[in-house]
Order: structure tokens, then sequence, then C-alpha cells
């Protein structure tokens, strides 16, 4: 069997067991039973990748789904999409962990709750592995509805209409981009004759034209939603806001990763003249992106709004990269794609501790003087804004040199490139004063929370149980990636060509 | 212009007229009673048009039976009757010009497609009871059986709606 | 408290000591000038993909071996003295981490073959001295010192990154040692001024010159050992290391040696007199160090590679001798402010011993190495004048003045803190507190350095002409300061109208105060234009389908009549079309 | 005769019909406009069935069925009117009022 439809199908069948039994089920064996299955299917991906031969996309099935429209249900693995398949069971594994001591509000809901998350991993799996664009889109939207109730049901406690206002702008926003993507596949698929996602990139540059164009407006605009690129970027701060721990998590490694795998998988591969057209335009909304959220992270009040714009930013490199359409620029998104997960996730869990302890995150209801009360999740929160603000060694930084380094070389006159001369030189400033500000921000609320006359405050606990256990993984996860990033390199290398085949 | 085009034109004029009346009486029982006037003059209008079956069909059936149960219905629902009694909605502006233009229409219509015909007085064939009797129960004896089925639902279904309690 | 700690803290950094001298020792001997082939061993641990082109790949030769020996001896010095300055620290264990980070993080930009390598050790460096300063959290100096020392450090290391771009882009590898090869080969890429400017800024954000001179000073509030070991030997020095270590890249273009030259001129003669003007100990030795790094850049600006490297490493020795002695002595009187301080020569007469080696050094007296290595840095001005040199022959002209200018009021300076500190016309209230020599965990280390200060000026080159100039200024500066001491004035007012501003430090720091004003009023902007602006168009359109849902409704409004009227005149509408037509 | 004489009659009465329907508040107005409606309906299929002189006399049989359907339709027609008088106590064709906004009972705004 397939070890890719294993791991698509074990926690679709997880997430109906749960609900059905959901009487029988205590909390904690709920969490750790979505612990268990994330693990097992991290397990499986890794042994179907290691089993996979070099060429080609691994595991790949391909099975008729809809005869008459000719639509295929065809999965496979390389190296673009598994470090982000594996990063998305790790995660999930972890924020299961994480309700084993933090069960969400509601008698009995862990089931329910690690239910919606188990559907979540299969959506998101799905997306990943399909290599065919109308399940590449039923995927996509299937991850939005577990998202709406974990935000609308387990949000914010305190604001319960702000909370539903919060989800359902989320949903709207993302449906609406979804929607304008299905026409753009549509159009593909009326120019093309096909959906398969190989046969559309062997097709290559031939793609062109003024409807070629449209298609990837639209699937553009869609995935931008998704990303989310700078103008279309409102619903991640309030979803944020009101999201809890588990949510805010897997909406920023796992959700916004949709996006980008998309812009790659779905956009560059598939439409490789018209990205080469709408290029400069995603790169130019990629860097102001950068630098409008950097910003606006210097006037935040509430830590997980600014760590929400702080993945406005971080994303914006990785669409910074894709833009560049050089080898680094996609090994760049891919990386950077990885780390933001990684690191993201740290700082969410964090901000989730916060919150569960102080139940707001608001910085000047923490108080100050974080080393002193709580050490343990000060250090922590300290290595991930670290980290996030891109220091060399930590995971954090190859993703945003790579893609500086693709703008760079596309500034430098090198063949191919995405972006003009002149366009890349303003571009490659403006990330850079990107790097400078989120610098700024960071120190900005280490100094104002962790540093300073301690104020003691009576929900003054550190980190405990699953939270350092948690705290420890995603630690060491961000040092492997810092310090040996040859590690996803040496994955991803092989798998450019798949991608820029057309675009050279 | 014969004596039965001017008797036929008269004889319109005060369905018309009537019809006029029975729309814009403000009591109830005016306008019933105008408008067993314009029976009468369609009527009328069918025995011009040698349709006599046709006509007395319509002076027993439509004045005696149908009028008559109208009257019936106001009398046993003691609805007021008095004059404002039969009021018009807030349409009434929307509803004239609706009503106006399709009389216009329908007369244009009728008058680009048969403007000039004209009815042939000595080819008409006077439809007296025996043709129709053999025109009905020979061409149309099925929708005859069907109209037969109609009026029985009609029957049923006005009996159980008047019944009276144990709903 | 911490006996435990400090034990295995001394313990590590010893080993770590021990394993830099097993390296550079055998290097030592690799000398061939600037120019020539690489002459070190270049080991490679992992050769990263041709993409990302990032190895760990080590290349050590004699500037390496220098600097390893440099950083690790005064790192354990400063460990041991840290054992007895912090004795009573409750993170005393987290700042003995940091600073073992912080030596590795030096070691691995000493040695690193790979670019990237140098990056990664290049801002973990940055991050140490981020921790470091603000160790003492709950003082806000330590703080604001804090952040302004990493953002100013890390607009440099944003420089040094394009830097990287840049030689990878021109030269193909991100290997040092194939780009020095490349260099030395005849067919070297010409045209590397963008790459020498790059690098210009990395420098001059990490080692503190002239546009971004002030997180230094700032830096202060920090424990004295780590300014002894951050702040004056090691990671200041990183950034002459660095052009040292690209010296044939950026010696090809003038352009950027020229720039060097200027900013290095501009920052040793207003580094020298804001060390004159101010009022607190160490703020005088941070300024000092500002322009005693100036001098290594002029140095290596004008051509004279070792010259640079000597003044290097004799800096590094008496610096920190006397940021340890400023520290021994702050110790004591629990203030570095030079009003409170005078006559500890009788109280403490080791540290005054040492100390005034130390000044001794920094002024440039005779037997020190300073006086040898300052020499050097000014002969070899005055020998790029003559001869070919990778600058115009004025900029030397202009470099060997300011040099001497500089020297003069270096002597002033350092006369002046050294008296205020030790002799102390008029000893001040303060003397009568129980003021007692520091403990011998403290004394060590300041012993040792000034036996380095004394022992190394026998490694360092000797021009007799230079020689006489420079003494001959010290004895002048020397005299003009000790009358206006012991007339009771202060040598800052030797500066006349010009005091009052050089004490404010020129308000360089409004400039980034500004820019901090500036990006806060940017950040509500965005906010404001997220709510309103964008946020105005999703709002917009939820209204809009509520309003035209609301107008529909009324289609529906449940009056059969009207449903009728609008039948029949769709019905006759329809007619009409298809008749009229 | 001409032709067009019963045809201008009947579009007459169909248009007053017509009227009376949209209107009139009462029901059994609106009753009566229908009767007339009808009534004109078979005006013109009668005036057509003389015009063309037809064998079968289509036109006057359908009136025959309109004339009794035309009674079947009042006598439902009254007995509607009579329930909804019993039950509402008047039989106004506009007595509704309008729904209230769905949207008014706040919350779930967007």
């Amino acid at each position: 069997m397939n070890g890719l439809v294993v791991a698509l199908a074990l926690p679709a069948v997880a997430a109906l067991l749960l609900v059905v039994l959901r009487d029988m089920l205590t909390d904690r064996l709920a969490a750790w039973a979505g612990v268990g299955v994330s693990v097992v299917v991290a397990m499986l991906l890794l042994v179907t990748w290691v089993g996979g031969d070099g060429d080609g996309y691994v595991a790949e099935v391909d099975l008729v789904w809809v005869r008459s429209l000719d639509l295929h249900l065809h999965l496979g693995m390389d190296g673009i999409s598994f470090p982000l398949l594996l990063m998305t069971a790790l995660v999930t594994a972890l924020v299961c962990w994480a309700l084993v001591d933090d069960p969400p509000r509601g008698d009995n809901a862990t089931p329910g709750l690690v239910g919606l998350l188990m559907v979540v991993l299969t959506a998101s799996i799905g997306v990943f592995a399909a290599l065919d664009l109308v399940l590449f889109f039923v995927f996509f939207e299937l991850a939005l509805i577990p998202m709406w109730f974990v935000i609308a049901r387990w949000g914010d406690p305190h604001d319960p209409v702000g909370r539903r206002t919060a989800a359902t702008r989320f949903l709207l926003y993302t449906v609406v981009g979804s929607a304008l993507m299905l026409v753009g596949f549509v159009t593909v698929w009326a120019l093309a004759g096909t959906v398969q996602i190989p046969e559309l990139a062997a097709l290559g540059a031939q793609l062109d034209g003024g409807w070629a164009l449209f298609a990837a407006c639209m699937i553009a605009l869609g995935l931008a939603v998704k990303t989310p690129v700078w103008p279309l970027h409102l619903w991640l701060p309030d979803a944020h806001a009101k999201a809890p721990t588990v949510g805010s998590v897997l909406l920023a490694a796992v959700f916004l990763k949709l996006g980008t795998y998309g812009l790659l998988r779905v956009f560059v591969a598939v439409l490789p003249g018209p990205a080469r057209d709408l290029a400069p335009w995603l790169g130019l909304l990629g860097v102001v992106g950068i630098v409008v959220a950097s910003l606006a992270c210097l006037r935040q009040a509430d830590l997980k709004r600014l760590i929400a714009y702080s993945s406005v930013g971080h994303m914006g490199f990785v669409v910074l990269g894709i833009a560049t359409l050089t080898e680094i620029g996609i090994a760049a998104a891919v990386f950077a794609s990885v780390a933001h997960g990684v690191v993201t996730a740290l700082l969410f869990f964090n901000a989730g501790s916060l919150k569960r302890r102080f139940g707001t995150a608001e910085i000047s209801v923490l108080g100050r003087g974080m080393y002193a009360r709580m050490p343990a999740l000060a250090v922590v929160l300290a290595f991930a804004s670290v980290a996030s603000l891109g220091l060399p060694g930590l995971a954090g930084f190859w993703g945003e040199m790579m893609a500086l380094r693709g703008t760079y070389e596309a500034a430098a006159g090198a063949d191919g490139a995405g972006l003009g001369e002149a366009l890349a030189a303003v571009l490659l400033v403006g990330a850079l004063l990107g790097v400078l500000l989120t610098s700024a921000y960071f120190l900005r609320v280490l100094r104002r929370t962790l540093q300073g006359v301690p104020t003691p405050h009576d929900a003054d606990t550190d980190l405990a149980g699953s939270e350092r256990g948690i705290a420890i993984v995603l630690v060491v996860a961000v040092l492997v990636l810092g310090l040996v990033p040859g590690l996803v390199m040496g994955v991803v290398e092989p798998s450019i060509p798949a991608i820029l085949g057309g675009a050279r | 212009m014969t004596a039965v085009t001017v008797v036929f034109a008269a004889m319109g004029l005060v369905a018309l007229v009537s019809a006029f009346l029975v729309v814009t009486s403000d009591q109830i029982i005016h306008a019933a009673l105008w408008l067993v006037v314009t029976l009468g003059a369609v009527a009328g209008l069918y025995v011009l048009l040698a349709a006599e079956l046709v006509a007395w069909v319509q002076v027993l059936i439509y004045m005696g039976s149908v009028v008559v149960l109208l009257l019936f219905a106001l009398m046993l629902t003691r609805t007021p009757t008095g004059p404002g009694s039969a009021t018009v909605t807030r349409n009434q502006p929307l509803a004239t010009v609706v009503a106006g233009a399709t009389t216009v229409a329908l007369g244009a219509v009728m008058w680009a497609g048969f403007g000039g015909e004209v009815i042939d007085e000595d080819e008409v064939r006077v439809g007296t009871a025996a043709r129709l009797g053999d025109a009905i129960f020979r061409t149309w004896v099925l929708p005859f059986e069907v109209l037969s089925v109609v009026l029985l639902a009609a029957l049923v279904g006005a009996i159980v709606l008047t019944r009276r309690g144990e709903r | 408290m911490n006996r435990r700690y400090s034990a295995s803290a001394v313990g590590i950094t010893a080993v770590m000591a021990v394993c830099a001298a097993v390296v550079a020792f055998p290097r030592l001997g690799d000398d061939t000038g600037p120019y020539g082939l690489p002459a070190g061993r270049t080991t490679t641990l992992v050769d990263g993909g041709d993409l990302l082109g990032v190895s760990v790949t080590f290349y050590v030769d004699h500037l390496s071996a220098v600097m390893l020996l440099l950083a690790a001896t005064v790192g354990l010095l400063v460990q041991v003295y840290s054992v007895a300055y912090l004795a009573g620290d409750a993170r005393y264990r987290s700042y003995t981490t940091i600073i073992q980070l912080f030596l590795v993080a030096m070691a691995t930009v000493v040695v690193a073959d790979n670019l990237w390598l140098l990056v990664v050790g290049w801002e973990v460096m940055g991050l140490c001295s981020y921790l470091l300063i603000s160790h003492h959290w709950e003082l806000a100096p330590a703080r604001a010192g804090a952040v302004k020392a990493f953002l100013l450090t890390r607009i440099g290391d944003l420089g040094l990154l394009v830097a990287v771009f840049a030689i990878g882009q021109t030269f193909g590898t991100y290997e040092i040692s194939e780009v020095l090869t490349a260099m030395a080969s005849p067919d070297a890429p010409e045209g590397l001024t963008a790459i020498g400017l790059l690098l210009v800024v990395a420098v001059i954000g990490k080692s503190a010159q002239f546009p971004l001179h002030t997180w230094l000073a700032d830096a202060m509030p920090g424990p004295t050992p780590i300014s002894a070991l951050i702040h004056a030997a090691t990671m200041v020095a990183a950034g002459v290391f660095l052009v040292a270590r690209l010296y044939p890249v950026l010696a090809e273009s003038a352009v950027t040696m020229t720039v060097l030259a200027v900013v290095a001129c501009v920052t040793m003669l207003l580094a020298a007199l804001l060390a004159l003007t101010s009022g607190d100990l160490k703020r005088v030795l941070a300024w000092s160090t500002v322009s005693q790094l100036a001098y290594m850049f002029a140095a290596l600006s004008v051509g004279g590679y070792d010259a640079g490297i000597d003044h290097l490493l004799s800096h590094g020795a008496f610096k920190a001798l006397l940021f340890l002695v400023a520290g021994s002595v702050a110790h004591a009187i629990g203030s570095t402010a030079l009003r409170d301080m005078g006559g500890l020569r009788v109280a403490m007469p080791l540290t005054f011993l040492t100390g005034t080696i130390g000044f001794a050094a920094l002024a440039g007296v005779v037997p020190t190495v300073g006086f040898f290595s300052k020499d050097a840095v000014l002969e070899s001005a005055w020998h790029a004048i003559g001869h070919d040199a990778p600058v115009a022959p004025l900029v030397a002209v202009v470099v060997l003045v300011v040099g001497l200018v500089t020297a003069a009021v270096t002597v002033v300076y350092s006369f002046r803190a050294w008296s205020m500190t030790f002799v102390g016309h008029g000893a001040p209230a303060r003397a009568s507190v129980a003021v007692h020599e520091a403990p011998p965990l403290m004394v060590g280390p300041l012993v040792v350095l000034a036996a380095a200060t004394l022992l190394l000026s026998l490694a360092m080159p000797f021009d007799l002409l230079m020689g006489l100039v420079t003494t001959a200024i010290v004895v002048a500066a020397g005299w003009l300061a000790w009358r206006t001491m012991s007339a009771g004035r202060d040598p800052a007012s030797l500066l006349g109208p010009a005091q009052p501003a050089f004490t404010r430090e020129l308000d360089w720091d409004l400039g980034y105060a500004g820019a901090g004003v500036v990006a806060r009023r940017a950040g509500d902007l965005v906010t404001a234009t997220d709510r309103d602006v964008i946020g105005f168009y999703p709002r917009a359109a939820a209204a809009t389908s509520v309003w035209l849902s609301r107008v529909l409704a009324r289609a529906q409004s449940g009056n059969a009549q009207t449903y009728v009227t609008v039948l029949a005149a769709g019905a006759l509408l329809t007619t009409l079309l298809v008749v009229v037509r | 005769m001409p032709l067009m004489l019963p045809l201008v009659v009947s579009c007459g009465l169909f248009g007053l019909g017509l009227y009376a329907v949209l209107a009139r508040r009462h029901a059994v107005m609106v009753l009566l406009g229908i009767e007339l409606m009808l009534n004109a309906a078979s005006l013109n299929l009668v005036a057509f069935d003389t015009w063309w002189a037809d064998t079968v006399h289509t036109g006057q049989s359908l009136t025959l069925f309109v004339i009794a359907l035309a009674a079947a339709e009042i006598g439902l027609g009254l007995a509607i009117v009579l329930a909804l008088f019993r039950a509402v106590g008047n039989s106004d064709v506009d007595g509704q009022e309008p729904p209230t906004s769905l949207l008014a009972e706040g919350g779930d705004e967007l």
C-alpha cells in the first residue's frame, strides 16, 4: 500500500473515530491519541521518502477519481513538498501534545478539537502531496472549515463576538481567494486540456498569452490571500489575536505554507511564462510586506498580533525568493517556509503559555522582568525572538539570506532572473531595511517584557510538563536547521528543476 | 356599416362601461350588480356573433349561478358592504399603469394581427346547440370528461374549506 | 555562593585557551604578508552543497593565530577576574556561559575559511555583546545600551551580508583561501570597489567607527570585565581582523582605502577629543578604544599591514589592562565617575602600578608596547608618502598629521584620567571610606597584563626617527597636561569654547533617536493605514452586501398583490420584446 | 362586421379585469376582476370561432369549458375568502405586515 495514501487516510480515520467515540475518551487520552497519530504519520512519511528512488515523484499514485472530467487522485512527494509534509506532521504532534496539559474549554471538548486537528492534518498532507489541480483545491478548502471552528469555538474566552468575527473574516478572505484560484485552475484546464501538474509542468512555456496571464493572476491572487501578501493580509492579525494557542500555531506553521507551497507548485511550475511577467509585482508586494509588517510590529501592544505581523514579514521574504525565479530563490522559499514554521510555532507556544497564565497577551499586562519571574519561559522566548529576527546560525537566517542572495544576483544582472536589475536593487535595499526593523521590534519586545525591574505576579509559573517538552523539541529543531542548513538543502536542491523547468 | 356592426358596437360599449363601473365602484354590492350588466352585454355580443348556445349558457350559468353565489357569499360573511367597503390598495397607481399598458399592448397586437379582417356574414355558421353538441361530444370529448373531474374536485374543495370547527 | 560554578567556568575557558594555543602556535610562522599566497592550513569538516555554498572549513594562518592567542588569553584572564568581580552576582552562571559562547564565536570568525561561517560567528558575537551589555537588565542604561549596540552593529552586519553576496558573485566561491589565491594570481578580478566599500560599512558597524561610533560608549553599563574582553580586545577588533583577512580585496581599490583612511582619521581625532572631555573613567577608555581602533584602520589603509596587526595586539593587551584597572577601582569605590576618584595610589598600590603602566602604554611612553606599535603605525604612514601605497601620498600625509595630533591628545587625556584617578590633587571626601586593594583574583590578571604590556614590546619592530618624534610629543603634551592639572584646571578646558559641544558628544545620538521616532511614527501610520485604508474595503464590501440584501428583501414583502403586478408587468414586457423585435 | 370590434371589447374587458385584480383591496373584488378577464378571453374565442367559421366550433366549445371552469373557480375562491374572513376578520389582500428583517436580531454581524 502506498505510504502516502496511508499517511493521508490515517488522520482522517482518526478524526472520525475521535468524534464518534468522544464520550468514551478522556481529554488526556484523546490528546495523546492525536500525538500518536501525528508521530506515526511523520514516521511513515520519513520511511516513504527514504525508501523512494531518486528521480520523479516519490510514492506517486495516480488513480482515476472522476472519469468524465479526467480528474485523478494523483499524489506524490518530491524535494519541495517533503520538508513541508514532515514539518506539518511534527507541528501537529506538538500541538496535540500541548493539549494534554491545556485542554480546551467545554466538557469533553478535547476529542472534538483533536478530531478537527486531524482533519487539518489530512487536508494539509493532501495539499502538499496533490499533483492534480482540482485535488489540490479540494484539500486547500478542506483545511479551512476545521480552523473556523477552532477559532470561533475555542478562541479568546473574553471576547466571543470578536472571536467569531475574526474566524468568519479569516474564512471569507480565504474562501474568496480560493474561489479566484479555482477560476484560474479552470482557465488552465481549458488552455492545457489537463489538470495533472506533472503534465502541465512538462508543457512549460507553451502556456502563454492573454488567457494564461489571466489564469496566473487569478491563481496568484488566491494564493496571495493565503500567504498572505501585503494588501491581503488583514485577516492574519485578527485571526491570530483571537485564536487559541493550538489554532495560532497551526495557522502560522501550516496554513501560510499552503499558500507559499501553492505559489511554487501551482503558480511558478504550471504557468512559467505569466509567472515571469508577474514576478516583479510579486517581489515588490513581498518587500512592501516585509517593511510594512515590521513597521506595524513596532507599534503592536498585543504579543500575538505582533507575532502575526512578523509572519507577514517572513512570508514577504518567501514571496521575494519566489519572485526572483532563480534556483536560489526557490530554495529560499522552501527553506524559509520550513524555518518560519518551526520558529513561529515556538513563538506562538510561548505567547500561548503567557496568555494561559495572564489571560491576555497584552505586553503591558505581562509586566516586566520576566527573566527573574519565569526564567525558562523568558529564555525560550528570547531564543525564539532572536531566531525569528534572523540571527545567522539559527533557522530564520538561511531562508532570508538565500532570498536576499537571489535578489542580489538579480540586481547584479544574473540571466533568467524574474526581477529587473533596477527593481531588484530597490527590493534588496527594502528587504535589508526590513531586516533591520525586524531586529528593532523584537528587541523592543524583549526589552519591555523580559528585562526591567521584575513585577512579580501571582500567575508567574515557569514552563512545566508538555510546555517544557515542546520548547525543548522546537529549540533543538531551530538549532539543527540553523547549524546544518545542508540537511534541508540536500533534499530540496534536486527538485528545483521540477519547479523552474519551464521558466528557465 | 351593417346593422349588426352598429348594435354590436353599442352592446360592446355597454359592456365596457359597466365593466369600468364594476372596477371603480366603492361598494361591493354595486360592483356585483354592475358585473351582471357586463355579463348580459357580453351574452348579447355572443348572440351577435352567432353563438347562440354559448350566449344562453352565459346568461344561464354565469349570470344566474356565479353572480348569485357571489352575492350569497357577501351576505353570509356579513362583510361591510356599505360605501367605502371596496377600497383600493397602495398598489393602485402601479396597477393602473400596468393594466393600461397591457390593454394598449393587447389592442396593438390584435390590430397588428387582424386589423383589416371582416367577419363574412354569409359564411358564418351559427353556433346552434346541435352543432355545438356534435362538436363537443366528438372532438372535445376528452376535455369534457376532464372538466367533470375538475368540477368534482372544486366541489369537494369548497366543502372542505368552509367546514367549521374540528380543524 | 557561586564558588562551584566559578571553578567550572574558569576551567572550561582554560581548556578552550589551551586548544586555541595548540591550533595557533604552529601557524605563527606562516607570515607571508598581505599579498602572498595563503600559507595557512585549510581543513574541511562539512562540505555544503554548491547551491547554498555553506560549508564548515577552517583556514588558520599567522593572523588567525595572533587573534586566537589574544582572544584566548584575555578571555581566560577575564574569567579569572570575574570570579572575584562578580562574586555575589545571581546570574553569574549565565554570564560565564555567554562568555564561553562569545569566545567560541570569536574563534569561529578568526579561523573561518567559509565566509558564511565567518558571518555566523560575526553575528553570534554581536548577540553575546547584546546579552552581556544587558547583564544588569534592571538598569535602564544597560537595556538601552544593549539594544543600541545590537542595532548599530546589525547595520554593519547587513553591509557584511551584501559584501559576501558580492564576493560570491565576483569570485564564484565563498572560501577565503580561494579568494586570496584568486587575488594573488595575475588575472585577479578588477573593480572590487563595491565589495571594498561594503566591507568598510561592515567594519564601521562592528568596530564603532565614525558614523556608527556612539554605541561603544553606551555599552559601558555592562560589567567591566566584559568591556575589557569584548569592547576592547576582541569583538571590536574583529573589524580590523576582517580588513586584514581580506586585505588584497580591499587594497585593490584605492577608493576604498581612501574612504577607510578618511573615516579612520575623523574617528581618531573625534574619539580622542571625546575621551578628553568625558567625566566617566569607563567612557574615557571606551572613546580611547574607538580612537585606537581608528589608528589600526589608518595603518591598514596606508599599507601598514603588520603595523595594524601589531597595534591591534598591543592595544588588546593594554586596553584590557586599563579596563580591568577601572574595574578594580570601581569595585573598590563603587562608581566609575572620575570626580568620585582621587588619591587612590596610596590605598591601591598594585592597581596604581599596573594602571600607570597601562596609561603609559596608551600614551605611548617608551618602554611599553604601546609606544612601539603606535610608532610602527606612524612610521608606516610616513613610509607610504614616499613609496607605492594603496592610497595617494596626500592621504598618507593627512593620516600622519592627524595621527601625530591624536597622539598628543591621547597623551593629554590619558595623563588626565591617570592623575584624576590615582594622583588626585586634593583628595576627595570619599578617600576617608575604607578603600582597600582589589582581591588577589583581580590583581593577578592585572599583573599578567602589565607584564604582557612590557614584554610584548620585544616582539615589535622599532624605527628610531619616528620613535624620537613620538617621545617628543609625549614629553611636550605630558608637560602641558601636568601644568594645567597642577594649576587646578581640567585639561578638557584646553578645548576652550568647543568643550561643552564635546561633552554632549556632538549630540550625534539625536540622529539615531530621531530615526527611532521616525520608525515609530511610520509604525503608527502603517497600523492606521491597515485599519482604515486597507481595512475599509472589506468592511465596505460587507456593508454593501447587507444594504443590497435589505433592498432585495423589499421584493419579498409578503404582499401578494405586488407579486401579481410584477408578474403582469413581466409578462407584458416579454410579449412586447417578442412581438416588437 | 369588422373582426376588430369584439377584439377591442375583449381587450378593454381584460385590462379592466387586470386593474381590478391589481388594485382592489377586498378579495371578492379580485375575484370579480378575474371573472372579467375570463369573459374577455371567452369573447375573444367566440369572435375568432365566428371569424374562422370553424366547422368544429373550437372557440365556442372552449368558451363553454371556460365558463364551467369559471364557475368552479368562483366557488373555490369564495370558500377561501370565507375561510380567510373567519380566520383573520377581514379579507384584505394586503393585510399582512412585512416579515421583520432577518439581520435585525444582533450578534453575528460581519
